[in-house]
């Protein structure tokens, strides 16, 4: 029965979705339900971690069809994890949309496309099956574009406008990929098809339709040279849905990645690590490099999503169990904090009416609980002990040094020092310097009770201290979902009811 | 007691967590009340002295991320006790000082959390017997001294030099964590009482090299040695109290603190002891020679640190028995009197309202305390007896007299720092007091200093004698065991004594002392040219040199945004179309080949004429200018593509597709009015280029298709869900039976994304469209 | 039967190129809708003689899509295209 | 701006269409057709009517607001799915009921994957009519509403 | 019977191809929309009643049927239609033409198009 | 297999692509409609082609008699295109929004948040 | 039961029509030269209701060399465009009248 684990955090928003549609006219039931239907899809998703942590691998067959038959369901570790973490900032942010999403917004019914992309981005994580993935980053897609757009301000349309065409040349490239794939193997069940690569004789051809997904899914990830769409739109919505995006969305993208290389294209990953390692140093080094200029706060800490997309992507080039491991505790370190700091700012933007650095200041003196709350999931970015940041970035240096790769260890340091100097930069503008006195800062009308905003950035600052002093557990829970990440058998094993045996 | 030491830590960082709230209850009184907790961390220590001088080492040890090889150990052998007990025995008196010196400051509960973090990073830093726990607290002491040097942050320059030191020994201490993590690799372990038995383990690797390197990198960004020098006088922005604290018995002395720590395991080989030697020689007499110009006491007492700094670099480079002695005397002592003078300058600064050693002279009269403290201090640090100074600097020229050869320049190097920074301690602890009044000249009218700020200095000054005369106190109980963690062996007999009888060293004392009171009666020479000179370096200088790194990172930021983040989609489709030709091309030539079969019969003239009108309405609907025609032309090639379905036996899809294809172009009508015209914006050589590498990518597809149909896969899927289609799930229609029950969950995706796309619409029109041209209002 | 499908199929192929050359030659937007109306009838054709040629009774409900979309389409142009433009 | 024989077309086409559209999704288990086709068919037979006079009419002929077709759709779908669970099996597993024949239509099964598609047919319906009464919107607020 | 079939679809074709000459070579739209209108439904009538003939089934004569009867009330409204529309965006009448009582009415009695 | 279907593949891709880099923001509509185009033939080529053999079970049959053109990539094709409907449709409005917000149908003119 | 009559009198006569109609164009188009006389005249269908208008609209622009093209705002008059005008277009209009009115009149 622990299988319908699987299904709760896909069903739960989407039947919220309907029912929020229903009451359709009540700004309290979209409030109401926005909030519950969040909550409860985190609560289903913490079930789910435990189910999966029991059980090794969850597996549910849509419709009863047997693999590869029909879809499947499946959660390993890696992905219960990132259900989870996604699920929680799902309704930390929901609760921050309280006090942040205006009536307009909610009239136009905000909530429910949150919703939409909650179930998105959960199905994404949980699917099995290639095809379905591409619908689920559909689902996921529309609803980002959506939220990005539905203010209708200038900013938003024209980041939105790239955002939308380059995810929509991602999303053929996926399609076009799946395709060829579909028309070698004959199957779209990951597993299947990871089987199949694995007992040919010769998997040379799914290089290039590998070359198609890795595009597809490094431009949702925003990976370097793929990643402009992402500082030219994330910095223009509200910031509950700026911070759900920097938290949830280039995540599915990395996780895709990871799903790909561990599982799909398993066989080939020596033909393309060397082209992820170069790209997750390049990532790296351009993201930070593109934040060291920026002066307004959104702006620079979209960069920092690009700069940090790059350590996760460079575990898997390194693709050692403790690289992986690293690379999965940091997505749930980056996760957290990514989306923390963008609620940060949210807050900065109510009391200061921007968050262009040049405009705001002086918020270490007038409110400096804020300077605290943004003091630690900053800091935690740039990597400074003992936060959750530290040891994900000592992890993952500790597993290149172990591989010798020289190079990616010495970016991965150099743009942490970047890193810092980025966030040091808010630090002293935002918090530090004394606010400007030529400028107008009057501040929109406030939507709700502030409280309703604070209470997820502390919920998330702890959660990040938590992870910086007690966060052994969570890392050798990494090391396990790492351990089935490399161990491709098992997980075809689990999916498929007469799997091939497959010698390693 | 193990646990002590956990608990030492806990008394300071629990003071710093409690501080702002005790500030607020009891205004200045609470820094008199966290003063406690270093004086009990200290007492705590101290009662574990007996132990260590018996040899004995104390550990303590918990599981802390494990998994990563790390745990939290702290452990207490002589080096440790020496540095916990300057931390927070002067970190005590520094708290008190700065419950007067930051008198009705409004955020001084802040202040002390800062302050007191830091002091709780310095001890663990000094207690870890773990590498990455000395990391740990290693980046919270830098992120921690970053939060007080900027504590005046409402001022420009204060955040700027915050963050220069931030950054500079954050860049150390990446390159540090790098040779950790090394040292970690080669050794298998990260604890320091196992690493340091592997020296030869370590020495012999090849990686050697590389881990001295980097973790000499973080030990010099730290102790500010050349070229990493600049951070440390700019550090002078934190308000005195921190910067007497950080100067005399920590953040600097980090570096050198992990030098001594490292020095069993990775010293002894020529790489280490030359780079050490070297570097902290030339570090002291940059440091001397350039603080002979400066006229801000504070700065003068910064740049007798760095030298400071450097001599104690360079005596563990030299790393012979003597050395390390000297080395150890010289901390302790340099601790003492650096403090004292820090504070001393703070009262006179907090008094007199100026710095300015110019205008500074005969405060003794109106300071008479402060003047006293000052003096004990100025003349311990000049090295004259009967001050402890001067017993670390008999054990320099000791140990220098036993070198030969070339390294007899270390000696010379040793005696012109020390007579050198004999003038600056006169210039910094006896000028402002002596000689004839100038209090008109000063910004406020001095007054004796409040007890809480002249208890500190005094009894500094006081121990300096005191250690002086009765060296015995410390030797065997604090400093041989000192001496003996650094050398890594057992604790060597060590004899202080101030009078060694007449010989080399003492003759050097004495020209030392002569030559530094010569150069401080010469001080206003110095002074007059100070601007000039200063001037004058300072484009050569390691803090140009930074900022020019700095202005050229922020330069590359730009330069890199204004290529790839050009604003322009073009560029950004360009971009990604072209890698992906690249990883096409890479990937077609290299694994696979260009290789295909090609059916010469597929060409019957009904096709080759159906696809011959849908490329050319393709390229009509790309390259019109009016919408009618592209529209017609995105029409016929729907049509067309319809054809092909139903030719290929999908009537389903062919029927979606008319009707997908039409109320799209009925959605386009309803907007057309809205739509600007259709103009062609781009150069005929952007178009071409563009039309290159679109076709260059759409041949690709095109062979990835003919290549991908090449083998034929078997169907076994398609002809289970065949068969399966009516017995099992009721239907004939296989595409329906597969979107409604085998993949029906595909479809309820879809359906969602419809949904959504409906509700976004909606939500675009409704943010209010003006009324357009048509509109007559 | 054979040579009815060659005749047929180059019938309507004639008659694609032509229209084509209307959308192409243009010279008004109505011009252009109409033989994309004709575009939509001789799809139909061809869809017809498909559905005879592989004797797929089913595919005729393919001609009943083409029949209904070429309608709407045109009629939706023509609604639009018919607006007056006042300056 | 009528088109008076448009008008006239398309109420005399609009039931025609929507009895059609209920064929092709009945229909859609065993021959081409289904929700997809049968929505947007339906959907088109709106459009008709509004191309013919307002998008107005359309939308008083339809009388719901697309909305809560978009929400029952959904509802329909995700209900449709449960039955199996109840019975152990995973969620959107057909469950059909007994084949039985009736005059005209022979062997009719009906079960859950029906259902569902009826669910797909109104969320097509309200996706594609609640998308062109907005986009429409700006067309018709262009002219009739402005020329006069 | 499938000589019929042959016959039907020819002429079908033939049709759907007179038509689409039509459109080219008739001087003035009014005209081409004769050709298009008449001719292609004519065109699309054929070739369907060859497929009714040649399946036979009932279902196929029911579908050919209705899709001709659809094709007949559905082509004259469109083509109406879109006369209408190019009417009133001035398309121009061939200039060999006669009267345009149209024009004349709406210049005269001020007949207003809506 | 076919080759003129592969070679239409390919134009559309080009077309799309081209229309992409086009600085007209209508033509990005246009391009994205093309190239959705293209994608979707491919998938349903890549299952393999048959010419006039539809997935359907005969009437009275209960099982598909082989051959038949793969059911599979035809459905994949089908949710394909009514996603990409539902996108295209967005893409439109967004345009249009974005056209008038702006004021500008100028790709390049769309630059403020970038830089 | 006269409906019926008339409907299927109606068919009929639309064939065949259809079937002139279409020799016609086809006539035209193959032949070189155009020898058309075009215009648009107008119908007065002022006894007729908006069924039976829309009903010969449809009818006449399926039959020979005749195209609907608007209905008059009051309903009255019914436009089209004829390509062969061999009379006035009083008599033209009235020979359409009577051909056709009369059908679509009976049949609704
Ligand atoms: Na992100
Ligand atoms: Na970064």
């Amino acid at each position: 029965m622990s299988e319908y684990a699987l299904l709760l955090p896909i069903l739960i928003p989407l039947i919220g979705v309907v029912l929020l549609l229903l009451g359709a006219r009540s700004l309290a039931v979209q409030r109401a339900g926005g909030v519950l239907f969040s909550s409860l899809t985190f609560a289903a998703s913490l079930y789910l971690l435990f189910a999966v942590d029991q059980a090794d691998y969850l597996v549910m067959q849509m419709g009863a069809w047997e693999a590869p038959f029909g879809i499947s369901l499946v959660a390993d570790r890696f992905s219960a994890v990132m259900v989870a973490v996604s699920s929680f900032m799902g309704a930390a942010v929901g609760i921050y949309a309280l006090s942040e999403i205006d009536e307009a917004r909610l009239k136009k019914f905000f909530f429910p496309l949150y919703l939409v992309l909650i179930f998105g981005v959960n199905g994404a994580f949980l699917t099995g099956d290639l095809f379905n993935l591409y619908v689920w980053f559909e689902v996921m897609l529309i609803a980002s574009f959506v939220l990005m757009s539905m203010g209708g301000e200038k900013g938003e349309l024209e980041g939105g406008l790239k955002y939308v065409c380059l995810n929509l040349l991602s999303s053929v490239m996926f399609l076009a990929g799946a395709g060829i794939i579909y028309g070698k193997t004959g199957t779209l069940n990951m597993a299947d098809i990871g089987q199949q690569l694995m007992l040919a004789e010769n998997a040379d051809w799914a290089l290039s339709s590998s070359m198609l997904l890795l595009v597809s899914f490094g431009l949702k990830a925003g990976m370097f040279p793929f990643f402009f769409w992402l500082p030219a739109s994330y910095h223009t919505p509200p910031s509950a849905v700026s911070a759900v995006f920097a938290g949830l969305l280039t995540k599915v993208g990395v996780y895709a990645l990871f799903r790909s290389y561990t599982l799909i294209f398993m066989p080939l990953f020596p033909e393309v690590q060397n082209i992820l390692l170069w790209l997750a140093i390049l990532t790296m080094v351009t993201g930070v490099l593109g934040a060291a200029s920026h002066f307004d706060m959104r702006r620079i800490l979209s960069f920092h999503i690009v700069s940090q997309i790059g350590y996760m992507v460079l575990g898997l080039a390194f693709m050692t169990p403790l690289a992986l491991a690293a690379a999965i505790f940091y997505l749930v370190h980056h996760i957290i904090v990514k989306t923390n700091l963008f609620l940060v700012s949210g807050v900065v933007i109510r009391m200061k009416g921007s968050c262009d650095l040049a405009k705001v200041g002086g918020l270490c003196n007038s409110a400096p609980w804020l300077a605290a709350l943004f003091f630690i999931p900053a800091f935690s970015l740039g990597g400074i002990p003992p936060l959750s940041g530290f040891w994900a970035k000592f992890a993952l240096v500790k597993s290149g040094v172990e591989i010798h790769a020289w190079w990616a260890v010495t970016f991965a340091l150099l743009v942490g020092v970047l890193t810092l100097y980025s966030m040091t930069k808010i630090w002293a503008e935002a918090f530090w310097k004394k606010q400007p006195e030529d400028v107008d800062t009057t501040p929109a009308k406030p939507v709700g009770p502030l409280v309703f905003m604070v209470a997820p950035i502390v919920v998330l600052s702890i959660s990040t201290v938590v992870i910086g002093f007690f966060g052994e557990p969570l890392f050798e829970f990494s090391e396990r979902a790492a351990a089935q990440l490399l161990d491709p058998q098992s997980y075809i094993s689990a999916v498929l009811p007469q799997p091939a045996e497959v010698s390693p | 007691m193990p646990v002590s030491l956990l608990i030492s830590l806990l008394f300071i960082f629990g003071a710093a967590l409690v501080a702002p709230s005790l500030c607020r209850l009891f205004k200045d009184k609470g820094g008199c009340l966290l003063s406690l907790a270093p004086f009990a961390a200290f007492g705590l220590l101290l009662s574990q002295s007996g132990a260590i001088a018996a040899g004995e080492s104390i550990r303590y040890h918990i599981e802390w991320f494990s998994s990563l090889g790390c745990a939290f150990s702290l452990r207490l052998d002589g080096l440790a006790l020496l540095m916990g007990l300057l931390v927070t025995g002067i970190g005590g008196l520094i708290v008190l000082y700065a419950s007067g010196y930051m008198h009705g400051h409004p955020r001084l509960g802040r202040f002390y959390l800062y302050l007191l973090s830091f002091m709780g990073a310095m001890l663990g830093l000094v207690l870890s017997d773990n590498l990455i726990v000395l990391f740990v607290f290693w980046e919270l002491t830098s992120i921690t001294s970053y939060l007080l040097i900027g504590f005046n942050h409402e001022e420009k320059i204060s955040r700027w030099k915050a963050l220069m030191a931030l950054l500079t020994t954050g860049l150390g201490a990446m390159a540090m964590l790098a040779g950790f993590l090394i040292i970690g690799q080669v050794s298998g372990s990260y604890e320091l009482s196992e690493i340091n038995g592997m020296g030869d383990l370590l020495q012999g690797s090849p990686f050697y090299t590389a881990m001295v390197l980097l973790v000499l990198g973080g030990a010099f960004t730290k102790s500010a040695q050349v070229p990493f020098h600049f951070w440390l006088p700019n550090a002078m922005a934190a308000p005195t109290p921190v910067s007497a604290y950080l100067h005399s018995a920590t953040m600097v002395k980090a570096g050198v603190f992990l030098l001594a720590r490292l020095n069993p395991s990775l010293g002894g080989m020529p790489l280490w002891e030359n780079t050490l030697a070297i570097f902290g020689s030339v570090t002291l007499l940059l440091a001397v020679v350039l603080g002979l110009f400066q006229k801000d006491l504070k700065a003068i007492l910064a740049y007798t640190t760095l030298g400071v700094l450097g001599l104690l670099t360079m005596l563990l480079g030299i790393g012979t028995e003597y050395a390390i002695k000297a080395m150890v005397g010289f901390l302790l002592g340099h601790a003492l009197y650096k403090a004292a003078l820090f504070m001393v300058a703070g009262s006179v600064d907090h008094e007199t309202g100026t710095r300015d050693v110019t205008l500074l002279r005969g405060l003794r009269r109106l300071m008479p305390i402060t003047a006293m403290a000052g003096g004990l201090a100025a003349l311990s640090m000049s090295g004259l007896p009967p001050f402890f100074g001067f017993i670390g600097k008999e054990l320099i020229y000791k140990a220098g007299v036993k070198l030969g050869g070339l390294e007899l320049y270390f000696l010379v190097a040793a005696f012109v720092g020390n007579f050198l920074m004999m003038a600056l301690a006169l210039k910094a602890g006896i000028g402002p007091f002596f000689g004839k009044e100038n209090n008109d000249a000063l910004p406020k009218k001095p007054h004796e200093a409040p007890v809480t700020m002249w208890i500190g200095p005094v009894l500094l000054g006081v121990i300096g004698l005191v250690l002086g005369l009765l060296p015995f106190l410390v030797t065997d109980s604090i400093v041989a065991p000192a001496i003996g963690s650094i050398l890594g062996g057992a604790i060597p007999e060590i004899k202080l004594a101030l009078w060694h009888g007449f010989n080399l060293p003492l003759l050097l004392s004495v020209f030392t002392v002569a030559g530094g009171f010569g150069l401080f009666m010469l001080r206003g020479k110095f002074w007059a040219v100070a601007d000039p000179v200063r001037a004058a370096i300072r484009p050569w200088g390691a803090e140009a040199m930074y900022e020019r790194i700095f202005n050229g990172t922020i330069w590359l930021s730009k330069a890199q945004t204004r290529c790839l983040q050009t604003g322009r989609l073009h560029d950004y489709v360009f971009m990604i179309v072209a890698v992906t030709v690249g990883f096409l091309i890479w990937a077609i030539v290299n694994y696979g080949g260009l290789q295909f079969e090609m059916d010469w019969a597929q060409f019957d003239p009904i096709k080759v004429g159906l696809v011959l009108i849908m490329i050319v309405a393709t390229i009509v609907a790309v390259t019109a200018s009016a919408y009618m025609t592209v529209l017609v032309a995105l029409g016929t090639v729907g049509f067309g593509v319809a054809l092909i379905f139903v030719y290929y036996g999908a009537p389903d899809l062919a029927i979606t597709q008319l009707l997908v294809e039409t109320l799209t172009v009925v959605l386009f009508m309803f907007v057309i009015l809205r739509l600007p015209p259709l103009k062609s914006m781009s150069s005929m050589a952007t178009k071409i280029r563009d039309a290159i590498l679109a076709s260059t990518f759409g041949g690709l597809m095109t062979l990835l298709v003919l290549k991908a149909v090449n083998i034929q896969f078997d169907h076994a899927i398609s002809e289970k869900l065949a068969a399966m289609s009516y017995p099992e799930a009721k239907g004939k229609n296989v595409v329906n039976v597969i979107l409604v029950d085998f993949r029906a969950l595909d479809t309820l995706g879809e359906i969602v994304v419809v949904a959504a796309a409906a509700l976004g619409i909606a939500a675009l029109v409704a943010t209010g469209f003006k009324k357009k041209k048509g509109a007559a209002s | 039967m054979g040579i009815a499908f060659a005749v047929s199929s180059i019938f309507l192929l004639a008659a694609l190129f032509l229209a084509m050359r209307r959308i192409l030659a243009g010279p008004s937007a109505f011009d252009r809708v109409v033989a994309l109306d004709l575009i939509g009838g001789v799809c139909l054709c061809l869809i017809v003689m498909f559905a005879i040629y592989f004797g797929q009774g089913v595919l005729l409900d393919s001609a009943f899509a083409i029949a209904l979309v070429s309608f709407l389409g045109t009629v939706a142009f023509a609604r639009y295209l018919g607006r007056k433009e006042r300056s | 701006m009528k088109y008076f024989i448009l008008g006239h077309a398309g109420r005399i086409l609009f039931p025609a269409l929507i009895i059609l559209s209920l064929i092709v999704l009945y229909r859609g288990h065993n021959l081409p057709g289904g929700g997809f086709i049968g929505g947007l068919m339906a959907a088109t037979a709106y459009i008709l009517v509004g191309l013919g006079s307002t998008m107005q009419a359309a939308k008083a002929k339809l009388r719901v607001d697309p909305v809560t077709l978009l929400a029952v759709g959904l509802a329909i779908a995700i209900i449709s799915g449960l039955p199996g669970m109840l019975g152990g099996d995973p969620f959107l597993t057909g469950e059909w009921l007994p084949t039985f024949y009736l005059p005209l239509l022979g062997a009719v099964h009906l079960g859950t994957p029906l259902i569902f598609d009826v669910g797909v047919y109104l969320v097509v319906i309200g996706f594609t009519l609640h998308t062109t009464f907005f986009l429409s919107e700006l067309a018709e607020s262009d002219t009739e509403e402005g020329t006069d | 019977m499938s000589i019929v079939v042959a016959v039907l679809m020819i002429l079908g074709s033939f049709f759907a191809f007179v038509a689409a000459l039509g459109v080219n070579r008739m001087p003035d739209f009014y005209m081409r929309m004769h050709a298009a209108t008449k001719a292609g439904a004519f065109g699309a009538a054929l070739m369907l009643s060859a497929a009714a003939l040649h399946f036979g089934s009932l279902r196929a004569v029911i579908t050919a049927l209705a899709i001709i009867v659809f094709f007949y009330l559905t082509t004259p409204v469109a083509a109406q239609t879109i006369a209408e529309a190019a009417y009133r965006k001035g398309e121009k009448l061939w200039p060999k033409s006669g009267r345009d009582q149209l024009a004349e009415d709406e210049a005269t009695q001020s007949t207003k198009l809506r | 297999m076919e080759p003129l279907i592969a070679l239409l593949i390919g134009v559309l891709f080009a077309a799309g692509i081209y229309s992409l880099l086009r600085r007209s923001i209508v033509k990005l509509v246009i391009g994205v409609v093309l190239i959705s185009q293209g994608a979707n033939l491919l998938v349903f080529t890549s299952g393999g082609l048959l010419a006039g053999r539809p997935a359907l079970v005969e009437a009275g049959a209960t099982v598909l008699e082989a051959p038949f053109g793969d059911p599979l990539p035809q459905a994949m094709v089908l949710t394909a295109i009514v996603i990409g409907f539902g996108l295209t449709a967005f893409l439109l409005a967004l345009v249009c929004r974005a056209h008038e917000a702006v004021g500008d149908d100028d790709i390049n003119a769309f630059d403020n948040t970038d830089t | 039961m006269m409906r019926i009559l008339a409907f299927l009198e109606f068919i009929l006569f639309y064939v065949k029509e259809i079937f002139v109609s279409n020799i016609r164009v086809a006539y035209d188009v193959l032949t070189p030269t155009h020898q058309m006389t075009p215009a648009i005249i107008a119908l007065d269908v002022s006894t007729y209701t908006d069924s039976q208008i829309s009903m010969m609209a449809n009818f006449i622009t399926m039959t020979p060399g005749t195209l609907g093209l608007t209905v008059s705002e009051d309903h009255n008059k019914l436009y089209i465009h004829a390509m062969y005008l061999d009379d006035s277009p009083e008599v033209v209009a009235e020979q359409l009248l009577n051909d056709y009115g009369k059908r679509v009149k009976r049949v609704l």
